[in-house]
């Protein structure tokens, strides 16, 4: 019963997670042959476990849908048949013929890529109400904010920058010199913060990936 | 009176605000699509510089072109990749393209499509190799030996088959190797250390404006010999070689959007402090 | 026949692309459509190419005899676990894998690139050609450490030392207020490239007005 | 690959940092008192986000981000342990509660967090799995089914930490439209989090995201790691500034830098 109780524990989990940390290190700070290969196995094996993951991503897509066609959800159950519909579909059509087939090519070139940058392209939109709702000078930080974004729109607006050539100097420099010197602080404070962060994972204080 | 329909029309603006703005976004994009206006285009260094290594290509030299534009990258790097293309075909050099990013053989047919290729023969004076696998690994491998590497080429005929692919045995064949660039899974630097820094070939990039600050060192250090930035390197880049393209329609889309953006910034903080300051 | 397809296929991708734009006015039934649909295809598509993974990466080795490649395929039936109440806890066990390497992974870019590359290439500012340089490089590092120290969060200092400690964390948050302000701007312009493309396509491919 | 002495310097840079957090750790551990945390005003705001959503009877709506376990672990972990705190918040008021998931293996963790937090404020019953919902692996078809749900359920509170890329914008941009109070956060540093932090109400910036669990539970172990990050921070800015007077002043460091 011991046995159990131990085995059953976050202990273990905590314990693999250490191990499997240690060796992709081992694999870059000494490279030889048999570290590689084992590391090398376990990235491919993590690679298969996520693979498997994909099944509880189905799994609860069909579960919150199925529901939804019970209860009758005002106005969605028939987009959610509709989603189970095309999933099986799709999905069978690209494990029973592949995925050369060309009726999975016609629904991958003509609804996803489509679909794709589509909502990539929505940005543009919500950028310019951004600027008008969201953009006002409230502090002195969030002017500051906003003199430089304008002055660093100015760059690439070419029609101004072919009049007033010195506006593209002034641009370039806020470029190189104040924001270089930000991401920098930013990459080396956020990197100091990710390595504090594992330590802290791997020595089991924070524990958030066991559902604690 | 006037008073209550001034209301009323303010109102019917501030509910609709959302609204009006997107479509006037839209047409600060789609008119001058249809009818470029031509706003004036500055040519900045960077892009003559590239022009001139180009031009100054000794002829009969063999060309590297690595693409590796993503599908999400393509709208900003058609019009550099489209136009440097075009200009490499009327050279008298041979091209041999290359990608090593998943997305990017479809789009180096695509720009294949869009270039006018005066005589050269498909074989003979240019190749198109085609996408492996492994990003890095791959690149190391295509600069030892670019035989073992591709067996075939995009369209599955063999190398032997091919006669400008005859006396290509590896990256040190290459005269001048070009680039395009918007991935970080392909950075310049590993061009740099396996292809540039090995075997001598000068590089230049086709580089995005998100990634171009990065590649600025190189430029300094003489390891990149010459870089482009975004759309805009494009369309100066159309403009050198007398070859318009979608490069100029964007430049001009590019200046009308911005001003729209910069106005509306504006205008909102002009409403925000009127707001804040007016007397109930 | 074939024109058909490609017709059809042209037609069905404008009109998904119209139903997704319609979302800018107000959430709406053809949205709606446009959105399962397009969960439902990139989950199967990812389902697919998932299938096939577990077949190259872990099917292959496995039957050629790499008997350790049968790990994987246990882990990954153990992630199911969760679904009865007992066996709940077995289900941690590949999600502890997943975390390992992701953790390991981030530990080793984060000293090579970001600390050691950064600290590296910021030396070489100590050394300047001409004055407008030197000003520039000055002013860079005085940026860089003021931020770094409005990142320092458990320092509470008293006496002249801490109101200069005050004044660099204020400089520091606005230095980083003014960064922000720069990337926006130049972020604005990628957006706007992939918008004008979009719109291109649209007018000249599409509709054929020019 | 990289040289030996360059490889042996990446890990004493390592080890040192382990030094030094484990060092405060054993302090910690022996009843040492500890520093405070500065104020992280968005943290805060979270509470008050939750009570405005229970007052208008709208639900909570929080993001995992975009990384994914095997590649921008920390980030999620991240985003996790603040879920941990929202669950907690919700499953006390009774606010609903939605998290929108894009990679599939983030979704065991999310579920298991969220029953966890339901189980200990005695309420195990309000527990849904359906409250956890996967919108596919593509980024814009998570975006697409994100900017749905908030629209249509018209959440009140919207809780953005963790990794985002040019997403940012539509998700909070889509947050600002249905007037529901924002918290975003993430890592790093560029235009994307520029957008975050001009569209939501309170904004987590880079570093400040990772000391979030230790803020939130005010456990002093935790409170010592970011103490010990504090002071490997001041000893990489001493290594900058020697690094500095050293290249300025002597010839050897710029012929190893430039070997």
């Amino acid at each position: 019963m011991m046995y159990l109780a131990f085995i059953k524990s976050k202990q273990i989990p905590l314990a693999i997670t250490v191990i499997i940390t240690i060796f992709m290190l081992l694999e870059y700070y000494y490279p030889e042959p048999i570290v590689k290969n084992i590391s090398k196995d376990i990235r491919d094996w993590s690679v298969i476990i996520a693979a498997f993951a994909l099944g509880l991503g189905a799994a609860n897509l069909l579960r919150v849908h199925s529901q939804n066609i019970q209860r009758r959800t005002k106005d969605i159950w028939p987009f959610s048949i509709l989603l189970i519909f095309t999933l099986l579909l799709f999905f069978g059509i690209g494990v029973i013929f592949g995925i050369e087939h060309p009726a999975y090519n016609w629904l991958y070139v003509n609804g996803y890529l489509i679909l794709y940058s589509a909502v990539f392209s929505l940005i543009s939109f919500y950028v310019i109400t951004s600027f008008y709702r969201a953009m006002s000078v409230r502090s002195l930080e969030s002017g500051l904010l906003i003199v430089c974004a304008i002055f660093s729109m100015f760059r690439n607006t070419p029609a101004v920058i072919s009049i007033f050539p010195y506006l593209d100097t002034i641009g370039s420099w806020l470029l190189d010199v104040p924001n270089a010197g930000v991401e920098r602080a930013a990459i080396i404070t956020t990197a100091i913060g990710v390595i504090a962060f594992s330590l802290r994972v791997l020595l089991g204080r924070e524990r958030a990936q066991l559902g604690e | 009176m006037t008073m209550k329909k001034n209301t009323v029309l303010k109102d019917w603006l501030r509910a609709r605000a959302t609204i009006i703005l997107q479509i006037f976004l839209c047409l600060s994009v789609a008119l001058p699509i249809i009818k470029p206006i031509g706003l004036p285009v500055p040519i900045s260094t960077y892009t003559k510089g590239v022009y001139e290594i180009v031009e100054s290509i000794e002829p009969g030299s063999i060309v590297l072109f690595t693409n590796d534009v993503s599908a999400g990258g393509w709208g900003e790097m058609a019009s550099p990749t489209i136009a440097v293309m075009q200009h490499l075909f009327r050279r008298p050099v041979k091209i041999v393209f290359v990608d090593f990013f998943e997305d990017s053989p479809i789009l180096t047919e695509i720009a294949l499509n869009k270039v006018d290729k005066d005589d050269k023969v498909y074989g003979v004076d240019y190749v198109h190799l085609g996408f492996i696998p492994g990003y890095e690994m791959a690149i190391a491998m295509f600069a030892k030996s670019i035989w073992t590497a591709f067996p075939a080429d995009y369209h599955g005929t063999a190398l032997n088959e091919l006669p400008l692919m005859a006396n290509l045995k590896d990256a040190s064949d290459f005269d001048i190797q070009i680039e395009t660039q918007t991935v970080p899974a392909v950075p310049t630097s590993f061009m740099l250390q396996h292809i540039h820094s090995p075997y001598n070939v000068p590089l230049v990039v086709l580089s995005t404006a998100v990634s171009s600050p990065g590649l600025m060192p190189y430029l300094a250090s003489g390891d990149i010999s010459g870089i482009t930035i975004g759309v805009k390197g494009g369309a100066e880049y159309e403009i050198l070689i007398k070859t318009p393209g979608s490069g100029a329609a964007t430049m001009d889309a590019m200046s009308t959007s911005h001003l729209l953006l910069i106005t509306v910034l504006i205008i909102g903080n002009v409403f925000y402090f009127i707001k804040k300051y007016r007397r109930p | 026949m074939v024109d058909l397809i490609t017709s059809s296929g042209i037609w069905f991708g404008a009109l998904l692309n119209i139903f997704i734009w319609s979302l800018v006015f107000k959430e709406n039934r053809f949205y709606r459509f446009a959105e399962y649909m397009f969960i439902a295809l990139s989950a199967a598509h990812f389902s697919v190419l998932g299938v096939k993974s577990i077949l190259t990466t872990g099917w292959i080795p496995l039957s050629t005899g790499k008997i350790s490649y049968i790990i994987p395929f246990i882990l990954g039936f153990l992630l199911y676990a969760r679904f009865w109440d007992n066996w709940r806890w077995l289900s941690n066990w590949p999600i502890a894998i997943l975390v390992g390497v992701g953790l390991g992974l981030g530990i080793r870019g984060a000293v090579d690139v970001s600390i050691i590359g950064q600290i590296k290439s910021t030396m070489t500012l100590a050394v300047f050609k001409n004055p407008v340089q030197a000003g520039n490089n000055i002013l860079f590092v005085i940026i860089l450490i003021s931020v770094i120290a409005y990142f320092l969060f458990t320092f509470a200092l008293k006496g002249p030392v801490g109101r200069g400690y005050y004044y660099l964390t204020r400089l520091g948050r606005l230095a980083l207020m003014a960064g922000f302000g720069i990337a926006l701007g130049s972020t604005v312009a990628v957006r706007l490239s992939l918008f004008i493309s979009q719109w291109i396509f649209l007018i000249r491919d599409f509709l054929r007005i020019v | 690959m990289h040289c030996l002495v360059e490889r042996i310097a990446q890990v004493m840079m390592l080890a040192i940092f382990v030094f030094v957090i484990l060092y405060k750790f054993i302090k910690a551990t022996s009843g040492a008192p500890v520093p405070t945390i500065r104020a992280l005003p968005p943290l805060d705001a979270i509470k008050e986000a939750i009570g405005r959503a229970v007052e208008m009877g709208r639900p909570v709506h929080h993001s995992m981000g975009m990384s994914q376990l095997t590649s921008g672990a920390s980030e999620t972990l991240v985003s996790a342990a603040v879920l941990e705190y929202v669950a907690g918040l919700t499953a006390n008021t009774g606010a609903d509660l939605i998290v929108t998931i894009r990679h599939p293996e983030v979704l065991p963790v999310a579920q298991e967090i969220v029953r966890v937090a339901y189980v200990k404020a005695g309420k195990p019953e309000a527990y849904k799995p359906s409250m956890i919902r996967y919108l596919s692996s593509t980024q814009w078809s998570y975006v697409a089914g994100a900017m749905g749900i908030m629209q249509r359920e018209k959440v009140a509170a919207n809780i953005l930490i963790g990794s985002f890329a040019a997403e940012s914008i539509l998700l909070s941009e889509a947050g600002n439209r249905i007037g529901a109070m924002q918290i975003g956060g993430g890592s790093g540093f560029g235009g994307n989090l520029a957008f975050l932090a001009v569209c939501c109400d309170y904004c987590l910036y880079a570093d400040e995201m990772y000391a979030a669990r230790a803020y939130l539970t005010k456990d002093p172990i935790q409170i010592a790691g970011i103490s010990a990050q504090d002071i490997y921070k001041l000893f990489v800015l001493g290594l900058l500034i020697i690094g500095l007077l050293l290249y300025r002043y002597t010839d050897w460091l710029y012929k190893i830098l430039s070997i």
